[in-house]
C-alpha cells in the first residue's frame, strides 16, 4: 500500500501552467525530499494534497483510496463530503511560516484539532497534546502565547499540533526557512526524530544537509515538472538533470 | 369643573392632555431660564384648560417641521404652538376658536439703511423667517406674485434675530407677538416697521375629525375667557396689553 | 460668581441630555454591530442576491447623510406608509424608537465595511492551517478566526462609536434632547452662547472616557500578543 | 408621465443644492489638508507646546459634534464677540465663509491624524536608508518620505472627503440651500416626501462618482508598486 | 592612517546592554566580517558607526578623525555638525532588508543622493550611476522599479546606490540574509568583486562561505562583545573561544 500517489496533475493559475504531469508515489515509511529553485510549483504541489489547492487534472490516491479524478476542475470521484474529509485527517502539515493560533497557548493549539474535529475527551486529548509537545522538547512551555516562543520553538508546536491529529503523513513546506540560522538545527533535529520512527514524510526544504542525512529518496522539481527523482547520494554526487546540476551548484 | 368626567376618555392618555409644542417661540412657549421648564403664552393657557378639564397637561417639545404630522398620527392631542388658522390648515384639521389675536410683522435693524416700508418692499433683500410657518407662506407668495428676495429660513425663530443682528439678513417677516417681545427691552437693536392686518388669529389645532376633543376645548376655552383667566395671561405675558380680547370679537 | 451659579445650573440639564446621548449612542451601536455582522458575511458571500443586497445596502446608507436618513425614517417614510408609524404611548419612545432605527441602521453599514476588513486582515495561514487540521468552515471562523478579529475590531468600533456620539447631535433635529438640543434650549432661553462652553467639556469628557475605555478593552484583548 | 414631470422639475434646485454641497465641501478639504499638514508635524514635533498646542486642537475637533462647532462659530462665537463678524457684503458668503471655516477647521483635525498615520506608516528603513546616505530631515521628508505617504493618503483622505460631503447636509440649518436644504424646500411645497428619492439618488451619484475619481488618482500613484 | 577605529563602545536599550565596550579597528582595505548569534549586537554596532544609534561611551574614529568621543550619551567632540555629516558620508551602508526608494526607479535611487547631497550636475551623476548600475550587471534594469526586481537584484542596486556616493568604507548587514537560497550568489559576486577592488568592508554575515573567502579577519560578537578576532582560516578550523565553536558548529 502507498501513502499517496498521485498520476499526472497538473494546475494552473489563469495563464501560468504551475503543475504540469506531476505524478509520485510516496511509499509508506519514505521520506520524500522535494527540492528546486523558487517558483518551482513545490509548494502547490504540496497544497494540492491536501486540497487547499483544487488541482485541474489527474489523480490523487491517500492509501490507496482514489480521493481526487479531475479533469478540467471537476472531480469525478463520487464520494460524501465527509468520507473525503475523513481520508484528508490522514495528512498532516507544517508551514514554513508556522501558522499557529496566536491567541491560543501552546497546549491548546495542539489540542483544538482533536478535541473539535476528532472528538476526543478534553481529558483524552490535553494528556497526548502534553507527550507530545514533550516529544518536540517544549514541556516547559505549555502555557506560553506563541508570541513568546523563538520561530524554532513555534515550528516544533506546529509539528506536535500537526502530529495531534494521528496523521499517517506528514507534509513539510519549507519548514526552516523563516528560521534563524541558529534556530534550523533543533527543527530538523524534531524532523529526523520523526522520520527514524518510522512517520511517512514529503518534506520540500533547501536543507540540502537533511536531505542528504534523512531522505530516502530526492525529487527535483522545475518549472512545474519533476525532472529527477534519484537517492540523495546519487542526486548530490552525480546529477544526471543539467538543470538540476546547475541548481545544485548554486545552492551548496 | 363639570368637564372632567366628559373629557377623560377623550385624550390619547387618559386622565391627561397632551399638548405638542415647538418651544421656542418666545413669548409664546420657550424654556425658563433652566433650559427645561417650559414657560408662556401657551403654556399658561394649556395650563388653565386643563385644570378647567380636570386633566393633567404634559407637554410635548416637537421641531416645527412635523408638527402636523404629530397631530395626524396622535403623538398628541393637541397643538397649542402658535398655530395660525388659515384655510389650507382648516381644511386637514380640526381647529377650535381663536384665542388671540397677531399679525404679521416685519423687523428691521434700528437705524437702518434699508426703507422697506412693508413686505412688498423687500426687493433684492435678505429675509429670515422660520421654515414651514405663515411668515414662510406670506414670503413664499409675494415671491409667487413676482417680488424679488433671497430666502433664509431657519428651524427656530430665534436664528433669524441672531442674524438680523449679525448683519446677515436684512429684515424678518413674523407674528407680530414674537416681534414684540424682541424689541421690548430698551436695548434692543431691532424695530417693528410694519404689522399687517390683525386677522392672524391663532388656534388650538386637533387632528381631523376629533370634534368631541375639539368641542370639550372649545368649552373650556369660552369658560376662561369669561373667568377673565385668559385676560390675566395676556396682561402677564405681554406686559399690561390685551392681545386676547381682540380674538373674540 | 453669579455666571457659575448660572453655569452650574444647566449642568442638570445637559446631563439629562447626556443620558440621551449615550444611550442611544450604545443601544444604536450595539445593534449595529449585530446586524452587521449578518451584512459583512452577506457581502463575502457567494450568493449573487446576497451579496448584492447587502453590498448596496451598505452603497446606500454609507453614501447618503444620515441627516437625511433620520428625517426620511422620522417623516417622511410614516407620512408615506401609516405601517411605519411607531406609536408606544409615551411621547419619549415615539421619537427615541425612529431615531435608534435611524442610527442602527447607519452605523450598521459601516461596521459592516469594519468586520469585513478585520476578518479579511487575519492571515490567510490561518484559514489553511485550520484546513490542514480538519476544522470545517464555521468552527474556524468560530474558534479561529472571529476571536483573532475581536481585537482587530475594537478600535475601529470605538471610533465609530465616537462618531455615532457625536452624531447623535442630529436627533436635535426631531426634537429629542440630548446635549445639542439641551444646549440650544438653554441658549434660547439665556438668549445667550455661553452654554456652548460647559456643553462643549461635556462631549469631550464622554469622548475621552469612552476612548480610555476601547482602550482599556483593546489591551485585555492583547494579553497573547 | 405627471409624477416623471414633477420629478423633472425638481432637478434644476437639487442640482443648484448640489452645487453648494459639492463647493463647501472641495474648499473645506483643501483647506483642511493644508491645515492638517501643519498640525500633523506639530503633533510630531519635539517642541512641547507646539505638539500640545496640536494635541489639543485635535483632541477638541475631533471630540465635538461638527454640528455644534457650526453652530458656534457661525452663532454663538460672532454674537459673543463681534470680532468674528464676516460682512463681504454678500449674504451668501456672509454664510459660505463661516461654514467652510467650520468645515475646514474640523477636516483639518481629521486630516492631520491620517497625515500622521500616513507618515508613520512609512517604513523606517525608508529614513535609515536616507540618513545613511547622508541626507538631510527636509530632503528625506520632501524626497522620501512625503511622495510615499501620498499614495497612502489618497485612500482615507478620500474617505475623509465622502464624510464632509454627506455632513455638508448640516449646513441646512444657518438657511444655506444645499442638496439637504433643497430637499425640504421642495417636501414642504410639495407636501409630499416623494423629493427624498431623486435626492438620495443624487447624493449616491456624487459619492460615486468621488469614491471613483480618488480611486483612479490611487492608481495613478501606484505605479510603483 | 585606520579607515575606522572604535574604542571601548557602550550601548544600551533601556535596561538592556547591547554593546559593552566594543574596540575594533578596521584598516584601509581590509575585508572584516562579524559573526554572532541573533542579538549579540552585531547590527546595533554597525548602525552606531554610522550615527543611526546613538551609543552611550566610547570613541569613534573615521579615518583618524575623532567623530564621537561620548560619555553617558553625550558626545564630547565639538565639531560642526556640517562637518562630521561629511565625514559621515565616507561610510557606505547597505542593508538586510535592501530598503531601496520604491516610487524611484533603479537610476532614481542610485543618482538621487549624489544630486541632492553631494550636488553633483544631472548629467554627471546620471553618467556616473550608470556606470555603477552596469558594474553590479543591472545595466537593463535601469528604468525598472524595485518592486519589478527580485530580491538579489535589489540588493545588487542598494550596493550600487551606496558606492554612487564614494564612500571609502562600506557597511553590510546581513546583506544575503533576507534573499532566496538561488539569489546569495549573485549578490555576493558583487561583494567579492568590490573586495578584489580594494574597497574597505565591515560585513556582518551568516554566510560563512564569504567569510571564509573574501574576509581578512572574522569577528565572533556575543551578547554585546566581541570574544574572539582571527583570520577565516583560524576561526573555522581552530576556534579558541568554547562559544566560538559552539556557534560554528550550529551553523556549519
Ligand atoms: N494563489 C496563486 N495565484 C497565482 N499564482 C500563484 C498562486 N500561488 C502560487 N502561484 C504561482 O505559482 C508558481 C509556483 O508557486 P509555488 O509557491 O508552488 O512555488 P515554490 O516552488 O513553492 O516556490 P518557493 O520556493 O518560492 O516557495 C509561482 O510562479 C507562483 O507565483
Ligand atoms: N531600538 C531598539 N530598542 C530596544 N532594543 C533593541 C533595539 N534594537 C536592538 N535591540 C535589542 O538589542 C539587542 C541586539 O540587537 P542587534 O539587532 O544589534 O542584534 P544582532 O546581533 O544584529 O542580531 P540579528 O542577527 O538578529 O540581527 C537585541 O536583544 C535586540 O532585541
Ligand atoms: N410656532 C410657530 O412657529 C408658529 C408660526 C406661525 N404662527 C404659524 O402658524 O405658522
Ligand atoms: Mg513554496
Ligand atoms: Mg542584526
Amino acid at each position: 500500500m502507498s501513502m499517496v500517489k498521485t498520476v499526472g496533475i497538473n494546475k494552473s493559475f489563469g495563464q501560468l501552467k504551475v503543475l504540469k504531469d506531476v505524478s509520485l508515489t510516496v511509499e509508506q515509511k519514505e521520506v520524500v525530499c522535494i527540492i528546486g529553485p523558487s517558483g518551482a510549483g513545490k509548494s502547490t504541489y504540496l497544497r494540492s494534497l491536501n486540497k487547499l489547492e483544487q488541482i485541474d487534472d489527474g489523480q490523487i490516491y491517500i492509501e490507496d483510496k482514489l480521493l481526487f479524478d479531475c479533469k478540467d476542475g471537476v472531480n469525478h470521484v463520487k464520494m460524501p463530503a465527509a468520507e473525503r474529509n475523513k481520508s484528508l485527517l490522514e495528512v498532516g502539515m507544517v508551514f514554513q511560516r508556522f501558522n499557529l493560533f496566536p491567541h491560543k497557548t501552546v497546549l491548546e493549539n495542539v489540542m483544538l484539532a482533536p478535541v473539535h474535529v476528532r472528538k476526543y475527551p478534553d481529558g483524552e486529548a490535553k494528556q497526548k497534546a502534553k507527550t507530545l509537545i514533550h516529544r518536540v522538547g517544549l514541556a516547559d512551555k505549555l502555557d506560553s502565547y506563541p508570541s513568546q516562543l523563538s520561530g524554532g520553538q513555534q515550528q516544533r508546536v506546529a509539528i506536535a499540533r500537526a502530529l495531534a491529529m494521528e496523521p499517517r503523513i506528514m507534509l513539510f513546506d519549507e519548514p526552516t526557512s523563516a528560521l534563524d540560522p541558529e534556530l534550523v538545527g533543533e527543527v530538523l533535529t524534531v524532523m529526523k526524530g520523526l522520520a527514524n520512527d518510522g512517520m511517512t514524510m514529503l518534506v520540500v526544504t533547501h536543507e540540502m544537509g537533511f536531505a542528504r542525512e534523512a531522505a530516502d529518496r530526492v525529487v527535483f522539481m522545475c518549472d512545474g515538472s519533476i525532472l529527477e527523482i534519484a537517492s540523495p547520494s546519487e542526486i548530490f554526487s552525480n546529477p544526471r538533470n543539467d538543470r538540476t546540476r546547475q541548481f545544485l551548484q548554486s545552492v551548496l | 369643573g363639570g368637564g372632567s368626567q366628559s373629557s377623560g376618555g377623550l385624550t390619547l392618555e387618559k386622565g391627561t392632555l397632551t399638548v405638542g409644542m415647538e418651544i421656542g417661540y418666545p413669548p409664546m412657549e420657550y424654556y425658563a431660564d433652566d433650559g427645561k421648564t417650559p414657560i408662556g403664552f401657551d403654556v399658561s393657557m394649556a395650563k388653565a384648560l386643563a385644570a378647567k378639564m380636570g386633566l393633567k397637561v404634559k407637554f410635548v417639545d416637537t421641531a416645527w417641521d412635523g408638527i402636523f404630522a404629530g397631530v395626524d398620527t396622535s403623538k398628541y392631542d393637541c397643538i397649542m404652538s402658535s398655530v395660525t388658522i388659515t384655510d389650507a390648515r382648516k381644511a386637514a384639521h380640526n381647529f377650535t376658536k381663536p384665542y388671540v389675536g397677531n399679525a404679521m410683522a416685519l423687523v428691521l435693524l434700528k437705524n437702518s439703511a434699508i426703507k422697506a416700508k412693508n413686505p412688498s418692499e423687500l426687493v433684492g433683500l435678505g429675509v429670515a423667517y422660520q421654515e414651514e410657518t405663515t411668515a414662510d407662506f406670506y414670503m413664499t407668495d409675494l415671491a409667487a406674485k413676482g417680488l424679488r428676495f433671497t430666502p433664509y429660513e431657519y428651524d427656530k425663530v430665534m436664528y433669524c434675530f441672531d442674524e438680523l443682528k449679525l448683519g446677515r439678513v436684512d429684515a424678518i417677516v413674523t407674528d407680530s407677538l414674537v416681534a414684540v417681545d424682541y424689541v421690548a427691552p430698551a436695548d434692543s437693536p431691532f424695530e417693528i416697521v410694519w404689522q399687517g392686518p390683525a386677522d392672524e388669529v391663532f388656534g388650538i389645532c386637533l387632528k381631523k375629525g376629533n370634534d368631541a376633543l375639539t368641542a370639550e376645548l372649545d368649552k373650556a376655552l369660552d369658560a376662561l375667557f369669561a373667568d377673565g383667566t385668559m385676560l390675566k395671561i395676556s396682561k402677564e405675558i405681554f406686559g399690561g396689553v390685551d392681545m386676547v380680547s381682540a380674538a373674540r370679537n | 460668581m453669579d455666571t457659575l451659579q448660572k453655569i452650574l445650573s444647566w449642568v442638570p440639564p445637559l446631563l439629562g441630555g447626556a443620558r440621551v446621548t449615550i444611550g442611544l449612542t450604545l443601544l444604536a451601536v450595539s445593534a449595529g454591530v449585530i446586524l452587521s455582522l449578518f451584512l459583512a458575511l452577506g457581502k463575502m458571500s457567494k450568493y449573487k442576491w446576497v451579496n448584492k443586497f447587502c453590498s448596496a445596502y451598505i452603497f446606500f446608507f454609507r453614501g447618503t447623510p444620515l441627516l437625511m436618513q433620520l428625517y426620511f425614517i422620522y417623516y417622511a417614510l410614516p407620512l408615506m406608509l401609516p405601517v411605519f408609524i411607531i406609536r408606544t404611548g409615551d411621547q419619549f419612545f415615539d421619537r427615541f424608537i425612529p431615531a435608534f432605527i435611524a442610527f442602527a441602521l447607519n452605523s450598521a453599514a459601516y461596521c459592516a465595511e469594519i468586520i469585513r476588513a478585520a476578518i479579511q486582515s487575519i492571515d490567510k495561514g490561518q484559514f489553511e492551517a485550520s484546513r490542514a487540521l480538519g476544522l470545517s468552515y464555521p468552527l474556524t471562523m468560530s474558534l479561529v478566526v472571529v476571536p483573532q478579529a475581536i481585537r482587530r475590531l475594537i478600535p475601529p468600533i470605538g471610533n465609530e462609536f465616537i462618531m455615532v456620539l457625536k452624531d447623535a447631535s442630529l436627533v436635535s433635529m426631531i426634537a429629542l434632547v440630548d446635549i445639542t438640543k439641551a444646549t440650544r434650549n438653554i441658549e434660547g432661553s439665556t438668549r445667550s452662547a455661553l452654554v456652548y462652553i460647559p456643553a462643549m467639556i461635556l462631549y469631550l469628557i464622554i469622548t475621552a472616557v469612552f476612548t480610555f475605555a476601547f482602550h482599556k478593552l483593546e489591551k485585555k484583548y492583547s494579553v497573547y500578543e
